[in-house]
């Protein structure tokens, strides 16, 4: 298992800077909100939270496809899927190497991009935080997304569909606590809150995932 | 025998590069340490900005180069497309991560500069804005690059793209200033300029900024006779294997 | 090895093959025929465990099927060496070496999979099937892209495997010049009971 | 010495010090590649011509 | 040629429902944004007509390495490139399918949009007059990006990273006449421009994009 | 139609092929051979002009030439009848029913032609030179997954096509059953000139 953790992450740097596509990414989106909505410090420091969990979310998002679909086209999930590993097993470690690539480096750029959205002071810990514990629910997730949309010929539109609804409670105590952090409000529940997604998405997706790997299989 | 292609060729330009290389390292070298230390210990503080201005002995240089690497890269660009030098490509490729760097320099000691003088690190001024487009770019190109296995294909590929790039980035600017009038100080080192910056300021900025030149054509160089060896050494590998 | 007895399989919801039973005994090759569209990598699949059974009994432990399918599963920005050492680590196993010697890859080892040519990327994949280290290798149509030399290389590996105590079951067209028994799968094609009268059974079939 | 910076001494110094590490990384880095490759083709040349 | 844009388009609306899918993305993005900015609706109504527009690009950039890949991987670039059409005009045709599929259906929702946003009143035809004329420019740009990175199997992401610096101007001068019709101020050149940049991208990018593609199938 | 002299081609930035010359006249038939690796489907890219000759001469009007490469550009959304109807559209034909009837398709005309089997989607790729209307057909390996009757099925069709003019030019391993001219790539393997001892020419090489 560990070798296909160590595969995915060779394929990501290898195919093209894996690590450094996602940041990308959130970059840009972070950079292109103020030309939406304008340059005005104060709106943006108010916003940044949101955006930025936001920002984090759609680069999970649109490398999500990748957790499956090129194994799928080339065959090697039918190969793993008759392997003597479980693929259970199989789509931790897709996610995993997903987060890794994706997730990680989101966590450690975004006080930086905090600082291009006027981010408030007390709010960079807590939003580093935040997505800590929040990105990996984003990559689970995203790999149950992956697995029921795996063989679909239609690009990663339905998956986002798909996907995006179950972000929801992710995003909405993940930007819950860094906004609280950035006001400096108590962060309360929203914190265990999300750390209990989190651990809830990691023990169970996976179950569902190659269920539904399973079934695309067939 | 006296047409500048000649040194397009890739054996002449590494002969040539070869001999002028040590002789462009230890200038640039010296430029930057004779402005730095001019402009760190020997010039006074500005009576406005305190002891800041001495960040602009950094900031100015990197910020002229960030743009003049990509038009370099630009021209270089153009050359291959037209006439298919090898080295030309390569050279592109080379300087594109120096661009970048340079644009970071920009970035940052811009963000640091404007902590005390706007009460900021970053306002959202069409002048900073461009610049982080135009890094967005150099990280597009080298992205590109990277991403494509054959090199032919990658010097036409990001070639395309640097033609494309820069039009856009062109047109991003305009609409930037279109979008923002901001905070950032205007062009004060036109010639034709009367309030000129004074002189204590200017000269080192000068040194500064010839050591800054200097320095990316060193770089530039260095890393265009790596990327040549290491097709080079691509080609022998692959002749290796096939035979 | 493997006994199948009465196997009936179903592709997009329609039966297709029906009271296939055949053995496969340790050091048996068997090669399937029938025309296209007969279902050949349908019943493959099913055997391999990759789709269930519509009716009928496969007696064969799942971890003892090694399959290949249309595709390879060869990851093109991988290296040669590093596509079969993956697929080694998966199935706990270490030597790539012989697999690579077995279909003359070792001057290509170091070449990305994805410049390989359609019969040398096939060749790889075929390379796969000896690091599993799993007795029964289901294979669909092995030799396609391959040229005569390359084919003969197959057999001889398909041989070897034989030997040694595996059993190989191929879905192929041509002839591979093994010494292996057939089985024609056009009877088996499923006949389509005149769906009941009055329609709606449990199966809408 | 060290000139006095005033109150603005740790902008400064942290831009100095930003941009010089900058530079000084971009500068070995570039070093570095240079020599790798230029073993790494000089090997190669050699196990293609022993004599040479 | 219009075979070509009809193919497309009947791709598009069965595989998985091409008009339905940017739409529901741009749904669900401008939904999302109240959960990570938190719901005071002035604030909403500031930001509504760059959301809006932000949530339109990224609609388009999820849907556009569609545009390209899937012909490249079943091998049917080849056999266009081959074909008695120009390969610009198969670039301008595509586009235009993808346009007909996201671009289209943004701009006849955004109005619906703009009321779960709390756009202002006057704000709603310029909206939907700027997403007119700027989508265009979206959908040609991003047929470049895709001729740029056809056969590189690295998802969607480099295709992002190139595509995103390209929209700046594009999403800089819409965003700009939407919340100027928002806030009822005078339009001015934003408009004008914003034209502009879709023409002269309609009349451009094709050659671009086709000579891309074909450096890409050598 | 179709004159090669001196031909050479690269993969990868390196000669694989050297001096290839050959010439098709209407009605010939020519069969490429040569082991995996040769160069042949390169070769066959150069022919069609997706990629650029290193050297020689290729001569021959470019809208010729179908070429039909070792995927089918299939589009498994639509059907077999659409499929078909959309490249004859782009090469502006109107009957689709002679290549349905060649290929014996027409029992699957309305299937989604992602539900075909290996086979079946061979011979949809395949029907499809039949409605491009050009004279020279460019085939990469083009029986690939055919059983024997379909194999029969193309032979006929090449055979059909050349008398009416044509010629077709295929990349193959096995026996079509055709009476083609066979020419062997293997002598016309590149040789490297040894590199430049201190190296750095144009070409890297
Ligand atoms: C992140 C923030 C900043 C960025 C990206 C930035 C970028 C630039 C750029 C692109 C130039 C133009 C070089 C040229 O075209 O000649 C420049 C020049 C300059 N900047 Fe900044 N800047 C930033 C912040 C600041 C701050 C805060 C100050 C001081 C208050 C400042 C003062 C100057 C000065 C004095 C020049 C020289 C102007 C000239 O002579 O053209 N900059 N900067
Ligand atoms: N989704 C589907 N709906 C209906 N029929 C299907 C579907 N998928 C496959 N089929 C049919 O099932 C049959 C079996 O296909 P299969 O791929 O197993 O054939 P095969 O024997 O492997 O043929 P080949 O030699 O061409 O590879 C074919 O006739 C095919 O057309
Ligand atoms: N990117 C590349 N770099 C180096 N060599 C390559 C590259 N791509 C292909 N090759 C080599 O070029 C040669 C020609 O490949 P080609 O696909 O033309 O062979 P082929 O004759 O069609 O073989 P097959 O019968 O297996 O299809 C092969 O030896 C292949 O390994
Ligand atoms: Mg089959
Ligand atoms: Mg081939």
């Amino acid at each position: 298992m560990i070798g296909l953790l160590r595969r995915d992450l060779a394929l990501a740097i290898r195919a093209g800077g894996g690590f450094g596509l996602g940041l990308a990414f959130f970059l840009i989106v972070v950079t292109l909100v103020p030309f939406g909505v304008g340059p005005d410090t104060a709106i943006l420091g108010r916003i940044a939270p949101g955006i930025l969990w936001l920002g984090a979310l759609l680069a999970c998002l649109l490398s999500l496809d990748r957790i499956l679909a090129l194994d799928w086209e080339d065959g090697s999930l039918d190969l793993l899927a008759t392997a003597p590993i479980p693929l259970e097993g199989v789509v931790v470690m897709k996610a995993a190497a997903h987060w890794l690539t994706t997730g990680l480096p989101l966590v450690l750029a975004a006080p930086a991009l905090g600082v291009l959205m006027n981010l408030p002071g007390p709010g960079y810990g807590w939003l580093t935080l935040s997505l800590a514990l929040g990105t990996p629910a984003l990559s689970v997730i995203g790999a149950f997304g992956a697995a029921l949309t795996v063989g679909l010929k239609r690009g990663g539109l339905l998956l986002s569909l798909l996907v995006l609804p179950l972000y929801v409670p992710t995003l909405i105590f993940g930007a819950e606590v860094a906004r609280r952090g950035a006001e400096g409000l108590v962060i309360g529940a929203a914190l265990p809150l999300l750390a209990g997604i989190s651990l809830a998405c990691i023990a169970l997706m996976p179950f569902a995932a190659a269920a539904a790997i399973r079934v695309n299989l067939r | 025998m006296s047409s500048m292609w000649e040194y397009a060729n890739p054996k002449r330009f590494m002969q040539l590069s070869g001999t002028v290389l040590p002789w462009v390292s230890g200038l640039a070298a010296l430029c930057l340490i004779v402005g730095l230390y001019w402009g760190f210990f020997l010039t006074p503080d500005d009576f406005r900005q305190g002891s800041t201005v001495k960040i602009i002995y950094l900031h100015v240089p990197s910020a002229l180069m960030a743009i003049n690497a990509w038009i370099m890269m630009l021209v270089t660009s153009l050359v291959w497309l037209i006439r298919r030098h090898h080295v030309s490509a390569l050279a592109a490729r080379a300087a594109a991560p120096v661009g970048a760097t340079f644009t970071v320099i920009a970035l940052a000691t811009g963000a640091i500069w404007g902590q005390p003088m706007w009460g900021t690190w970053w306002v959202w001024d069409p002048r900073l804005t461009s610049f982080l487009i135009l890094f967005l770019f150099y990280l597009g190109y080298i992205a590109l690059w990277e991403a494509v296995e054959d090199p032919d294909t990658a010097a036409d590929l990001t070639s395309v793209l640097c033609l494309v790039g820069s039009v856009f980035a062109l047109m991003s600017r305009y609409a930037v200033l279109f979008w923002n009038q901001g905070l950032h100080q205007g062009a004060t080192l036109s010639l034709d300029k009367e309030e000129n910056i004074s002189d204590v300021f200017y000269f080192p900025l000068l040194v500064s900024i010839a050591g800054f030149v200097l320095l990316f054509v060193a770089l530039v160089l260095l890393r265009t006779r790596t990327e040549i060896r290491a097709r080079r050494l691509r080609a022998l590998i692959a002749r290796e294997r096939m035979a | 090895m493997l006994t199948v007895t009465g196997l009936a399989c179903a592709r997009g919801g329609l039966p297709i093959l029906e009271n296939v039973s055949f053995a496969l005994a340790a050091g048996d090759s068997l090669v399937l025929r029938g025309p296209n569209g007969i279902g050949k990598t349908t019943l493959l699949r099913v055997l391999a465990g990759l789709q269930p059974p519509v009716a009928g009994e496969i007696d064969c432990a799942p971890d003892m099927i090694a399959y290949a399918g249309h595709v390879d599963g060869i990851k093109s920005m991988l290296s040669v060496t590093e596509n079969l050492r993956f697929w080694a680590r998966v199935f706990g196993m270490r030597e790539i070496a012989p697999a690579l010697a077995s279909f003359d890859l070792e001057a290509l080892a170091d070449r990305l999979a994805g410049t390989l040519s359609a019969g040398q990327k096939r060749r790889l994949g075929l390379a796969r099937l000896m690091v599993t280290g799993r007795p029964i290798w289901m294979l669909d149509e092995p030799t396609v892209s391959l040229d005569s030399a390359s084919t003969a290389l197959f057999a001889a590996a398909v041989r070897r495997h034989c030997a040694g105590g595996g059993a190989a079951l191929m879905a192929t067209h041509i002839d591979l010049g093994l010494s292996a028994e057939t089985l024609d799968l056009t009877p088996y094609r499923a006949v389509l009971s005149a769906p009941s009268a009055d329609g709606f059974d449990e199966a809408f079939l | 010495m060290m000139p006095d910076l005033g109150k603005y001494a740790t902008e400064v110094l942290s831009a100095y010090v930003v941009s010089l590490a900058l530079i000084v990384v971009l500068v070995l880095i570039s070093w570095r590649q240079s020599q790798v490759v230029r073993a790494r083709l000089r090997e190669v040349e050699r196990r293609r011509d022993p004599d040479g």
